[in-house]
C-alpha cells in the first residue's frame, strides 16, 4: 500500500503550515473586497487568486516550472507587464482637461510629496530600528504613495522584487480606499467656502494639441530624465495611438484585448509573490502602515498646492481638486466630485480634477524614474 | 537624538528634496511647454467655428451623416488590409 | 550551374520521404473531417494545418529555430496553453445545472473508469508484449477516455510528450465522434423504459452559489489533490471571472481573443508533433484503438452507475445522462438529449445533461492529477 | 495465466483501484461540500421572490430598464478605465 | 552634491549625440508623414515610436534588458511576428479575383523583377567600390522591391538583421508612396488606348475552390520550394481558417486582437533597429536609393508583362492591371483603378487589379524563399 | 569594363535569371493548378442556380432570414464551447 501513502504524503492536509492557511484566508478576504465592496476588481480578483495558487502546498505553481512563475519571470521581472499596462492606459487617457488647465499639472506634481515623505519615513523607522528596510525598499515603498498600480510594480520589480507582493496589494488597495481615505484630509484642510469654489469652465481642446501633447511629454523626459522614459514613454505611445486618428485599431486592441490579457497575467504574476513565506513577514505590516501614510501626505500635499494656487491665480481653483493629483484614476476624481457637491449642490468638479488626475500619473512616473535612477544604480 | 543623523536618513533628505524639486522642475517645465504648444497651434491653426448642426443633407438628399459613416465604414474596411 | 544543383537538391520532391506523404496525406484528411463532416473544427483545422507544415521536406518549421517548434517548447512543453484553455473553458462553463442536482457529480466520476481501465489495457498489452507501452505512457493515453482535449494535452505533454501528437489527435477525434460512439452502447445499457423518464426541473442556482462553487472546489483540490490543482486552478479561475461580476472584461477576453490565441498557438503546436518519424509507429495505431476503448468503457461505466443511482434515489434519473459524465463538453449532452427524445418526444435532458458533462471535465482533471502524482513522479 | 502477475499490471490494478476510490472519494466529498454551501446560502440568504415584470418605470417617465441600461454603458465606459 | 552631479550626468541632455537627435528628428518624420499623409500609419506610427524610445539617450531600451530589444529577440530574430502578421494578412485576403482569371498571377510573376535588379544593383555598386553591400546584404535589400512589408521584415532579420530597419522603413515608405511612384511610369509605359481598355467582368468563385486554393498553393510551395514554406505556409494557414467557414472565430481574432498585437510589437521592434549607430550610415542612403528603383523596376516589368499578355490573350487585358503585380495590397490596385478611371470614365479596374495585387504576394514571397535557400545557407 | 567580370556581379546576374525563371516556373504552375481545381470543381460540385430572392418566409410565416441568424447565433454560441 505504498501507493495510498504516497497519496497522503502528497495531499495538502498532510502538507499545508499554517502560514498557506492564514494566506488563504487572506486571499479569500481580497476577493471579498473585491466582489462585494468592488474594491480594484480587475486587480485584486487576480491578484488575489494568483494567491490562492501560490499557497497550494506540494505543487509547483509559483515555483520552479509552475505557470505563475513563469509568468513572473517573462512579465514582471522584465517589466514588460506594467509598461504594457502603462501603453494601454495612455490608449485611454484623455489629456483633454489638463491641457485645458495647464497649471493643474502643478497639483499631480505635490501630490507626489507622499512618495518622498514615505520614503524618509520608511528610512527613518529603519534608523531606529523598528524595521529593517535597505535604501532600495524604502524607495520601493515609497512609490505606493504615487497611487498607480503599474508604477508601483514596474519599481518594485527593479528595486525590490522580494517586497513586490506586498507593495502591489498596498497599493491597489489603498487606491480602493480613496474614498474612505481621503474625504476627512480633504475637509479638514479646506472651508466650507473653499469646497464649494465653481471654477471656470474648461476649454475645448484642438485634436492637434491632444497629438502633440504625448510627443512634447516624452520630449521634455528624454531630455531631462531618460530614465523615467521606459514608464511614460510607452504610456505616450499609447496616447499617440489613441488621439492621432490614424491607427484606431490598434489603439483599440490596446485598450480592450491586450490590456485585459496583461492585466490576467500581471495580476497571477504578482499574486505568485503571495506565498506565505515571503509574504507573511513583519515588512509586510510595516508597508501596510507606510503606505497608508503615504496616501494621507499626499492627499494633503495636493490639497495644500491647490489653496496656495488659489490665492495667487487670477481664476478661482477649488482646493478639493488638488487630492485628485495622487492619481487613482479616475476613483480620485471623483471623490473630489463629490465632496464638492457636498458644499455646493452646483458645483460639478469631476472635469476640473480629471486634470490633476491624470497629471498624477506623469508625476508619479517621474518620481520613479527618478527614483530608479538615484537608488536603484 | 542621534538618529537624525543616521547617514540613511541623511540620504533620505537629500533624495527628498531632489526628488519634489526635480518633479517641480520637471512639471513646471511641461507646463511652459504645453502653454507653449497651445499658443503656437492657436495662432497657426485656428479653431474652425463649430457648424450649426441643421440636418445637413447631400445633393442627393440623404442624409450627410449617414453618407460620413458609410464611407467610415468603408475606409475602416479598406485599412484593414493595411499591414 | 550549380546553383541550379541547390535548387534541385532543396526542392521538396528531391527530399521527401513516403512517411512524410503519407503524413500529408492524414493532414488533408483531418481538414475534411473537420470541414465537411465538423469533426471538433477549431483544434482538428490547426492541428491539420501544424501536421501539413512539420512534414514539409527540407525546411525547419517543426525542429530547430522553426516557429512550431518555437511555439511547442514555449507553450506545450511548459504547459502553459493547456493551461490557458482551461482558463478559457472555466470562464465559458455554467455550472448551474450541477449546482442544480449535485448528486449528478458521481456521474463525473463513475465516466472516468474509461481512463483506468485503458490505463490497465495498456499495461496488459505491454506485458503480453504486443506493444511496448511503459506506466508513464499508459497513463497519458488513458487520460484519452477524459474525452477532454486540454486535460489529455496537459497530461501527455508530462508523462509522454512523444505521444502527445497522437495522442491529441485521438482525444479529439473521438470526442468529434461521440454523437456515433455513444448512442449504441446507450441503447444496449438501457431499455426503452429507463430512456423516457422525466426528470423533474432543476431549481435555479443564485449567482451567490455560483461564485462560491470555484472558490469551494479549488480549497477542496488544495487540501486533497494537490497536484490537480495546475489544472482545476486555471478552470477555477476562468469560471470565477465569469461568475463574479465584476470583472467582465477581463472574462469576455479570456473566453474570446485569448482562448482563440491560444487554440491556434496550441493547435499548430500539437501539429509539430505530428512529423512522420514520430507519428507513424505502430504506438500510434495502439493509441487510437485504445482511445476508442476509453471512450466506449467510460460511456458504458457512466450509463451503468446512472441506473443504480436510478434506483438508489427518491427522485427519478434518467440513466443516459451518465453517457454525459465522459465530458466531450456540450456535444456529449446534446447527444443525450437526442437519444432520450427518441424514446420520449416530451423528454429535453439537455440541461439535466449538462450536470454530469461539467462534472466530467473536474473528474478527468482529478485523474490527471492523480496520474501526474502517482505515475511521473 | 502469468501474466497477470507481471509487476507492471499488478501496478495498473493497484493504479485503478486507488484511482477511481479517489476520483470518487474527491467527487463525494463535493458533493457534500456543495450541498452544505448551498444550504447555506439559502438560510442566510434566501432568495428574493422574483419581480412581476410590469413596464417600471421611474419617476421621470423613462423606463427603467433604459435608465439601467444607460447607467451599465456608464459603469462599464468607468469601469475600463480602472487597471 | 553628489546626487545633483548624477542627475546632471543621467540627463538626456548631457548625454544625447547629433545621431540620436537626428534620429529623434527623423521619428517626427515619420509621425508627420503617418498622422499627417496617412503613408501607412499602422506601421510607421509605431516603428516610428520604436525608433523614438530606441534614441533616448542613457536608458536601456532597445538594447540589454530594454523592452524593445527584448521584443525584438523574441519576435523578430526568430521570425515569429513577420510569420505571425502573415498569417493576419492571409485571414484578411479574398482570392476570388486572382481564382476568377488565374492568368493574372503571371503578373505577380513579373514584378519581382525589382527584386532581382536591385539585388544586381546592389551588387554592381558594391563591384564598383562606391557601397559595400554583401551578397547577403543585396538580397535582403532587393526584397524591398516586393512591397511586402512581413516579407522584406521576415528576410531582412535572416539575411542582413544589421539593415533591418532601414529595409523596413525602406519598404513601408515606398508601400505608401505608390501613388506617387506608380502612375508617372503606369503612363510613360502604355498608350491612352491601352489604358481605356475594359476587362470582361469576373466569375464568381465557389467558396469550394477558395477552400482548397491554400492547400493548393501549399503543397506546390512543398514539393518546389520549401524554403518558401514558413512565409507561405502561415499565409495558407490564415486564408484557410478565412474561407473553411468552420473556424470564424479563429479567423476573427486572426485578422483582428492578434494581428493588432503583433503590429505593434513588431513596429517596437523594428523600430529599435533605428538607433542612431545602426542607422545613420552610408548604406541606409544606399537602400533608399535601391529600393526607390525596385519599385520603380517592379512596377515597369509588371506593366510589360500585362501588355505582352494583352497581345497573346483572347480576351482583353488592360496593361495598367500589371503595376498592381508589385503587391502593396490594396494601395496599388486602387492606383491602378484611378489611373484606369482617367483614361475611360466607365473603366472599373478594382477588382482586375485586385487579383495581380495578391499574386504579387505570393510572388515575393516565393522569390523570398529562393533568396533565403540560394544565399542565405 | 573588367566590373562585369566581377564574381559577385556574376553570381548576381546567376541569381537573377534563375530567381525569375522559378518565379515564373512556379507561378506558371500555380496557374495549371488552379485551372485544373477549377475545372474539376466545375465539373463535380456545378454551382447550383442562384434562387430568386422574394422574401422566403418559413411555415411559421417567420422571413427565413431571420431564423437563419438565430439559428447562426445560437450555433455560434454553442460552437464556442468547443476547445
Ligand atoms: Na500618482
Ligand atoms: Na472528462
Ligand atoms: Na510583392
Amino acid at each position: 500500500m505504498e501507493l495510498f501513502e504516497q497519496l497522503w504524503a502528497g495531499s495538502g492536509l498532510a502538507q499545508i503550515s499554517y502560514g498557506q492557511a492564514a494566506m488563504i484566508a487572506i486571499s479569500l478576504l481580497l476577493f471579498y473586497l473585491a466582489v462585494a465592496k468592488k474594491f480594484e476588481p480587475l486587480l485584486l480578483v487576480t491578484i488575489g487568486f494568483g494567491g490562492l495558487l501560490s499557497n497550494i502546498p506540494g505543487v509547483e505553481i509559483a515555483t520552479g516550472d509552475g505557470l505563475l512563475h513563469l509568468i513572473y519571470m517573462i512579465g514582471i521581472e522584465t517589466g514588460a507587464f506594467p509598461l504594457l499596462i502603462f501603453m494601454g492606459v495612455g490608449a485611454m487617457t484623455d489629456f483633454g482637461p489638463v491641457l485645458a488647465n495647464p497649471k493643474t499639472f502643478m497639483l499631480g506634481a505635490a501630490a507626489q510629496f507622499g512618495i518622498f515623505a514615505t520614503l524618509l519615513g520608511a528610512v527613518a523607522i529603519s534608523s531606529l530600528g523598528w524595521m529593517d528596510f535597505s535604501m532600495n525598499q524604502a524607495a520601493a515603498i515609497g512609490i505606493i504613495g504615487g497611487a498607480d498600480g503599474p508604477t508601483a510594480i514596474f519599481v518594485a520589480g527593479k528595486l525590490a522584487p522580494e517586497l513586490l507582493g506586498a507593495i502591489a496589494i498596498a497599493a491597489y488597495s489603498y487606491m480602493a480606499l480613496v474614498p474612505i481615505i481621503q474625504p476627512p484630509i480633504m475637509r479638514a484642510l479646506t472651508s466650507e467656502r473653499e469646497r464649494a469654489i465653481e471654477m471656470v469652465q474648461l476649454r475645448e481642446v484642438s485634436q492637434l494639441e491632444k497629438i502633440i501633447f504625448p510627443l512634447l511629454l516624452l520630449l521634455l523626459v528624454a531630455f531631462l530624465l531618460p530614465s523615467a522614459a521606459p514608464l511614460l514613454g510607452m504610456f505616450c505611445f499609447g496616447n499617440l495611438m489613441r488621439e492621432c486618428g490614424v491607427v484606431d485599431r490598434l489603439a483599440d486592441t490596446t485598450r480592450n484585448a491586450l490590456i485585459n490579457i496583461v492585466t490576467i497575467m500581471l495580476g497571477l504574476g504578482v499574486g505568485s509573490k503571495l506565498q506565505a513565506e515571503i509574504f507573511l513577514t513583519m515588512q509586510t505590516l510595516g508597508i501596510l502602515v507606510l503606505g497608508m501614510f503615504a496616501f494621507a501626505i499626499g492627499t494633503a500635499s495636493g490639497v495644500l498646492m491647490a489653496k496656495l494656487m488659489n490665492h495667487l491665480s487670477s481664476s478661482p481653483i477649488n482646493p478639493l481638486i488638488g487630492a485628485a493629483g495622487v492619481s487613482a484614476v479616475p476613483m480620485a476624481a471623483r471623490v473630489v466630485n463629490k465632496v464638492g457637491l457636498e458644499a455646493n449642490s452646483q458645483n460639478y468638479l469631476l472635469m476640473h480634477a480629471m486634470g490633476p488626475n491624470v497629471a498624477g500619473v506623469i508625476g508619479s512616473a517621474v518620481a520613479a524614474g527618478l527614483m530608479i535612477m538615484l537608488v536603484g544604480s | 537624538m542621534t538618529s537624525v543623523a543616521h547617514p540613511m536618513v541623511m540620504e533620505g533628505v537629500q533624495l527628498m528634496l531632489i526628488g519634489m524639486g526635480t518633479v517641480f522642475v520637471f512639471l513646471t517645465l511641461l507646463v511652459v511647454a504645453v502653454r507653449t504648444m497651445s499658443a503656437l497651434i492657436l495662432m497657426y491653426f485656428p479653431p474652425v467655428p463649430i457648424q450649426t448642426n441643421k440636418a445637413v443633407v447631400t445633393a442627393e438628399g440623404v442624409p450627410r451623416a449617414h453618407v460620413a459613416a458609410v464611407a467610415a465604414a468603408i475606409e475602416k474596411h479598406r485599412g484593414s488590409q493595411a499591414p
